[in-house]
């Protein structure tokens, strides 16, 4: 992947199964241009991203970490994004601590019906990575 | 309310045509206590023809005056002229973008960090003021005004703009003076283009157009209209002989600024408020009684009506004792 | 001298607990180690000086169903109160004797202070303490050999006691200035910060000494530090796994870190761990206006929420 | 482990722009990767033989298909990797098709996404327990909130199904916005005449339970079980007394109650039947009006009331109902007039609304079907429709069309020729939107055999003037201002969600568009399914829709409900948290967090405390996984280890 490695960052992800993740498929169906940086990984619920596995990514290799999930209230399994809300937002104030750029990690709402909104939000933050560059010097990797 | 300090922008109108506008408005705000600060060397705001034909130079016009403030350090610029207005609120939005902005910032001596808010004056003393303090300076009353307010085209518009108040159905003006004790009657063309704009070019449309917002005035039982912009009032105003000789009218109803009318109604003289100045006289209609000789007149009415009544509680009163 | 105080409310305290949990002398004048006693007759042994540092809270939740009575300085007490919080203990079942305190000895000082060598005796009087070594006598001031957290205690008398050995106390340090060293810390550029970082977690030999004091893992033999399922991280000595392990360490006490600064006492290496954990209930204060172990009917910050959380505002792009 | 990788074209959908042979080619180099292929139409029969056959030839034993999005076909691969001998659960899907070849064009940088997205999803497959549901019953009673068109044709289709039903009705009487309507179009019929008949069947039948007056407070529950808590307002009469006689409102001395049922078209009393047909036909107080209330003092209905049904100390009541399904026929609102300042506000009397126009047309309506203008009662001569007041008008935030609203219009053009043969209609319009079956040619009749005069343009402003009301607006297709006196204005006021529809949504955990409207699991084919199983949409609170339209989604709905309960037991998703209890420390925190309940505290033989998993309740949310902080207790299909796995790949590679 050497080859579009420069123009690539590592930006990973975590979107809830059922507003975030089918916005960005919305976002598909309406062919809204976006940056192709992102990897995703679907998750039931942002009440399921455990702060440490954006502290993971951000340690082993990711440049920019995204969780979105269902507006507050709009919750699929009612509860679960305002407890990602207090976690998350803990992890956005203890990131920048260590020296970790809290703009490398952002949390939204992005419902079902949001298509066009989840183009801005991926397109902004791959924008916004991509100002801050890679946060880890490029390894020699074997593919 | 608190003393309050505002960069005042008058603008070139009301340097000349609307000289009335500026006395009046320096003498109601220093009657609320705000504090007017003209900054120096002021120049054109840029909505002259300027906005017509050059954005940017329409833009630089306008920051530069802004950049004057910034430098006074005030953080608000209010202006009465709507005109003005529009123009500093353009500026700011459009400098909001980086590379406009330096685009600008290259064209006047010194760089505008868009820090500077723009208000109207009608804004500033309707929401930073408020109409406690409005109603708490008020000394006369002017029972013989029947008002239909005139808010112009530009001062609510376009909404996105001008945040302030309602783009369709504007009350400012109407709350403001409904306050002093003023009749305000219910006008439907508040906003309704009176073809100021084209005063020149298009002759015919501006009278009919004129003609339009006067005679519904009428229709709404006004016998004055008023207004916070001085083309609306140049045009209402000066006007009239041609749309009556036009449109076979006859009108001869004053125009006023809201000022004007504050500032009688907290007794000033109509000498230092201007009212000599506008075209159709209104010196039949400002007639004045201080309020405390009006609220005596009130309460005697009200006591004539409740006479009877008054005198049963009193009996009722005699039987408890 | 309270000790003899102590002794009486922890004879008062039996028949009615199985076990009374306290402190000893230890292996050297400088230092004291837990004491449990069963019977009234064990009291002699008993002591309480600046040099019982030692959090004693933390055994408790390992005792959970027995009935016993633990001696607590007011630090000490907000880890009980934590407990309560958690429903890791039963109150019911815990006799809390508190100890006014004034300050405690940072054994790490005092033998820096004092050129590592072996301790011969030590002597304390009127804030003083006076250690002979081979090298002689010196005269330190305990305000100048105490732990981190004295320095800004807010709680000289414990939050929560059933007996209280002493006259309550007030704290003299002013509250807003216990986050200090954060917002000094934070003054410091991103990059700064990181380098701090990397440099003292290098030196962590994940022996997990701080993990096995802190009176909140919970955890014990099951921490994700070493587990495989889920394997959250290596055996790797990387600094990435370091780090790791100490993000995991702070972010798994959120909002629950009660600053009893056992971590940083026990670790071999010196490391600030507790300051990441400083950092979170800065913010936790900030957003939920929450101080851990302080008010037993609080609920931990993030075992709960709010449906409108007023501190925290939408970020944008 | 041998995994197998699958991916597809979709046709040009994505070998368009992704190198679909180079991902296989790449995959095959992923450790764990026995095989890997592509192919034209995965999800097609033969496609989806390809992979059964693969399963048996190459011994496959966790299988990978790079295609659309797993929330279109994760099921149809399940099936098939079911079919051919795997556990369901060994199925991961790579979304190449709606995240990466829809929504870039550079073919190589797709090509190297769509590469990492299925070694992601390799590497999570690997980790792919099997996992077995479990089945519980199904309660077999069906509960349908709103009693309009659409909510009635549902309740009927679902009780001649033979299944029980509860109907909660948010006001007064059933019937919805139908019951108001006079006529319908494009056919004229008298709209109570041919609903009136469907109303009774549903107070009727003796499979549904009707709650009238009455609001949802609570939903609990899962699909086959879900308890609602249901608000039985107080009507301050005792309905099991009440014979709708309608003396009480006779006699009521309050006129100028507001009339919800006529949008205000006329006052009302401060009790009231809201309309003659009503069903059920019940009195009640409101006590915004009520002197009772307001002041204290009256009585007049309690002592008028034959049979003593006024009770003014009445309460609201709470009773819940256990059901398996839920359908929500919740309707629509109406565009406040307020928000249309230029049109005056709805300051002037004489500019109203289109529902209230259809009230004053109407025999039962205020005016008994007389139309008069409300300002001073004459019969208005010339009369001015407005459509989209409000609609396709981004800068009062309803920028979608109301669907309606140019047919009403042309159906309220043509009854007005009816009532007042000398009169003379106008109709302001962006574009006549008639896309239905004889719609079209019922707006040209209103045009070419009742002269409605139709008037391309929008109109700018409207005021009064002396007796007429002035309509001010744009002939866009002679390109000038007009300007028409009017004796009587009405507003095709936009149609928008119904108030309180976000709520709702939350209590049914449903998801709703930035308008209130609630969101279909698919909007080509699952149109009346929501993302919440059990849960179903009938009418305009899907999206703004007509009289046939609604009735034709309660059938709908009515079907899905029917086919969901035909099956006695439910198959549960075993996607669902399990505690290991041996790693389990027993802090029960995850018991805390916990949404619903459904993880309680167990004792184990041995003495220790662990946590325990109530599989029917446990909805697979995982937030107890993130909130456990040694890792005992893991949402099934997404673990610590699948998740970190993932991000292992990406951060990887």
């Amino acid at each position: 992947m050497s080859d579009v490695a420069p123009k690539e960052l590592r930006i990973v992800g975590f979107l809830c199964n059922w507003c975030s993740y089918g916005g960005a498929d919305t976002a598909g169906v309406s062919r809204f241009r976006q940056p192709t940086d992102l990897r995703v990984i679907r998750v039931p619920c942002s009440g399921r991203v455990d702060p440490l596995f954006v502290v993971r990514a951000l340690l082993t290799g990711a440049d920019g970490v995204l969780v979105s999930g269902c507006h507050p209230r709009d919750c699929h399994y009612s509860d679960g994004n305002f407890y990602a809300r207090r976690r998350l937002e803990m992890l956005k104030q203890l990131l920048p601590f260590v020296g970790i750029d809290e703009r490398r990690f952002h949390y939204t709402w992005v419902s079902a019906s949001e298509g066009q909104k989840w183009q801005q939000v991926v397109t902004n933050f791959t924008k916004q990575i991509h100002e801050l560059g890679p946060l880890h010097e490029k390894k020699e990797k074997a593919v | 309310m608190a003393e309050t300090k505002y960069a005042y922008f008058c603008g070139c109108s009301l340097e000349g045509t609307a000289k009335e506008y500026d006395d009046s408005m320096r003498v109601v705000m220093k009657a609320l206590g705000a504090e007017l600060v003209e900054p120096d060397d002021w120049s054109c705001c840029g909505s002259s023809p300027a906005h017509t034909v050059d954005y940017d130079l329409a833009s630089a016009l306008a920051a530069r005056n802004l950049a004057i403030v910034e430098k006074m350090g005030l953080p608000t610029i209010t202006t009465p002229c709507p005109s003005c207005l529009i123009g500093f609120k353009k500026a700011n939005r459009a400098m909001a973008n980086e590379v406009f902005k330096k685009g600008v910032n290259e064209l006047i001596d010194e760089p505008y960090n868009c820090s500077v808010e723009a208000k109207s004056s009608l804004q500033v003393i309707y929401e930073d003021i408020g109409l406690e303090a409005i109603a708490s300076r008020v000394t006369h009353i002017l029972p013989d005004l029947k008002v239909a307010p005139y808010y112009g085209c530009i001062l609510n518009r376009p909404p996105e703009l001008a945040h302030f108040d309602d783009p369709e159905n504007p009350i400012a003006m109407d709350r403001i003076l409904s306050t002093l004790g003023v009749d305000v009657r219910d006008f439907v063309f508040k906003t309704e283009c009176c073809g100021a704009a084209f005063g020149v070019p298009k002759r015919k449309m501006v009278n009919e157009l004129t003609y339009k917002v006067l005679s519904m005035a009428l229709d709404a039982g006004a016998n004055c209209i008023v207004v916070a912009c001085p083309l609306c009032q140049q045009n209402l105003d000066l006007r009239q002989g041609q749309v009556n000789s036009l449109m076979g009218s006859n009108f001869n109803i004053p125009v006023l600024y809201f000022t004007q009318v504050m500032g009688l109604a907290y007794g000033h003289s109509p000498k230092e408020l201007g009212i000599d100045k506008i075209f159709v006289s209104a010196d039949h209609l400002i007639g004045r009684v201080t309020k405390e000789e009006y609220e005596k007149q009130k309460a005697q009415e009200a006591a004539a009506k409740k006479a009877p009544k008054a005198k049963a509680t009193e009996e009722t009163k005699t039987e408890e004792t | 001298m309270s000790t003899e105080k102590l002794k009486e409310t922890i004879q008062k305290v039996f028949p009615d607990v199985e076990c009374v949990i306290c402190w000893q002398e230890g292996f050297d004048k400088l230092h004291t180690t837990p004491l449990f006693i069963t019977t009234p007759d064990q009291t002699e042994k008993v002591v309480w000086n600046p040099l019982c540092v030692q959090n004693l809270a933390a055994y408790l939740p390992s005792m959970k169903g027995k009935k016993v009575a633990v001696v607590v300085k007011g630090c000490d007490s907000r880890t009980i109160v934590q407990f309560m919080q958690e429903g890791l203990i039963d109150r019911n079942n815990v006799v809390v004797i508190g100890i006014p305190c004034r300050g405690v000895v940072s054994v790490k000082k005092v033998l820096a202070a004092t050129g590592q060598q072996p301790i011969e005796d030590v002597k304390l009087s009127d804030g003083n303490i006076i250690v002979k070594t081979l090298k002689g006598e010196k005269t330190l001031a305990i305000a100048d050999v105490s732990p981190g957290k004295c320095k800004t205690c807010q709680y000289p008398t414990p939050v929560i006691y059933d007996f209280l050995v002493g006259e309550p106390i007030e704290s003299d340090k002013p509250a807003e200035s216990v986050y200090d060293d954060v917002r000094e810390f934070e003054k410091l550029s991103l990059a700064e910060r990181k380098a701090y970082f990397e440099k003292e977690f290098g030196k962590c030999i994940r022996c997990y000494a701080c993990r096995n004091a802190c009176p909140m893992c919970v955890c014990q033999d099951s921490c994700i530090a070493e587990t495989r399922d889920p394997h959250w991280i290596t055996q790797k000595m990387t600094p990435e796994e370091k780090m790791m392990f100490h993000m995991i360490h702070s972010v798994h006490l959120a909002g629950r870190c009660v600053e009893c600064g056992e971590c940083e006492r026990v670790c071999p290496m010196d490391i600030p761990v507790a300051k990441l954990k400083k950092k979170i209930n800065s913010a936790m204060k900030e957003l939920f206006d929450y101080v851990p172990g302080v008010n037993p009917e609080d609920k931990p910050p993030m075992y709960t929420f709010n449906v409108d959380e007023v501190k925290i505002k939408e970020h944008k792009l | 482990m041998r995994v197998g990788v699958f991916i597809c074209h979709c046709g040009s959908n994505i070998a368009g722009t992704i190198d679909v042979a180079k991902v296989a080619a790449e995959t095959r180099k992923i450790p764990g990767v026995a095989f890997a292929t592509n192919y034209m139409y995965t999800c097609s029969e033969p496609g989806q033989k390809e992979i059964t056959d693969a399963i048996a030839r190459e011994h496959l034993d966790r299988i990978v298909v790079a295609a659309c999005s797993p929330r279109m076909h994760e099921n149809t691969f399940r099936k098939t990797i079911e079919k051919a001998g795997l556990n369901r659960y060994f199925l991961e899907m790579a979304n190449i098709r709606e995240h990466i070849s829809w929504i870039g064009l550079d073919k190589e940088l797709n090509t190297n996404k769509a590469i990492e997205e299925v070694a992601m999803a390799v590497s999570k497959a690997m980790q792919d327990k099997p996992l077995f549901s479990s089945s519980f019953k199904v309660n077999k009673r069906v509960v349908v909130i709103g009693g309009g068109v659409a909510g009635m044709q549902a309740a009927l289709d679902c009780a001649d199904g033979g299944l029980e039903v509860v109907m909660v009705e948010k006001s007064p009487a059933i019937g919805g916005m139908m019951a108001r309507l006079d006529k319908t179009f494009p056919t004229i019929d008298c709209s109570i005449c041919i609903l009136g008949p469907k109303m009774v069947d549903v107070a009727q039948h003796d499979k549904i339970k009707l709650y009238a007056y009455s609001e949802i407070e609570e939903i609990k529950g899962y699909v086959g079980n879900y308890q609602i808590k249901i608000r039985k307002k107080a009507a301050y009469v005792d309905w099991t007394k009440c014979t709708g006689c309608g003396l009480c409102m006779e006699k009521c001395p309050t006129k100028n109650a507001y009339d919800y049922f006529n949008f205000g078209a006329a006052p009302t009393r401060a009790i009231n039947i809201p309309f003659p047909q009503a069903i059920p036909k019940k009195a009640k107080i409101d006590p915004k009006y009520c002197r009772q209330f307001t002041k204290g003092k009256c009585g007049v209905c309690a002592k008028v009331c034959p049979t003593g049904a006024i009770n003014y100390e009445q309460q609201d009541e709470i009773v819940t109902e256990d059901v398996g399904a839920i359908v929500v026929a919740t309707g629509y609102g109406l565009l406040d007039q307020e928000r249309l300042p230029e049109y005056g506000g709805g300051r002037y009397p004489d500019a109203i609304t289109g529902i209230q126009y259809e009230r004053i047309l109407n025999a039962s309506g205020p005016t008994s079907g007389h139309i008069i203008r409300p300002s001073d009662h004459e019969e208005p001569k010339t009369v001015v429709f407005v459509s989209c007041a409000g609609s396709r008008d981004k800068s009062v935030g309803v920028p979608y069309c109301s669907n309606f609203c140019c047919m009403y219009i042309a159906k309220q053009a043509i009854l007005t020729k009816d009532h007042i043969p000398d009169s003379q209609s106008y109709v302001f319009y962006m574009d006549i939107r008639a896309p239905g079956k004889g719609y079209d040619e019922f707006t040209r009749r209103a045009q070419e055999e009742y002269g409605a005069k139709y008037i391309r343009g929008r109109v700018s402003r409207i005021y009064p003037k002396g007796k007429k009301m002035i309509v001010q607006g744009a002939d866009t297709l002679l390109g000038t201002t007009v300007e028409v006196e009017a004796d009587l204005v009405v507003l095709a006021t936009a149609a928008i969600a119904a108030d309180g529809a976000p709520q709702m949504a939350e209590k049914l955990h449903i998801s709703y568009d930035t308008f209130g409207f609630y969101v279909e699991s698919h909007p080509k084919l699952r149109p009346v399914e929501t993302n919440t199983s059990g849960v179903f949409l009938a009418g305009a609170c899907q999206g703004l829709k007509d009289i046939p339209a609604s009735v034709t989604q309660g059938s709908a709905a009515a079907a899905k409900v029917l086919s969901l309960f035909s099956k006695d037991m439910l198959e549960s998703d075993p996607a669902i948290a399990q505690v290991n209890n041996n790693a389990c420390v027993g802090c029960l925190k995850c018991v805390k967090t916990c949404p619903f309940g459904a993880i309680v505290e167990d004792k184990l033989r041995d003495g220790r405390t662990v946590a325990k998993v109530i599989e029917t309740v446990c909805a697979g949310c995982g937030v107890c996984t993130s909130t456990c902080p040694c890792g005992a207790i893991q949402l099934q299909h997404f673990t610590d280890n699948q998740l970190l796995a993932e991000v292992s790949t990406i951060c990887q590679m």
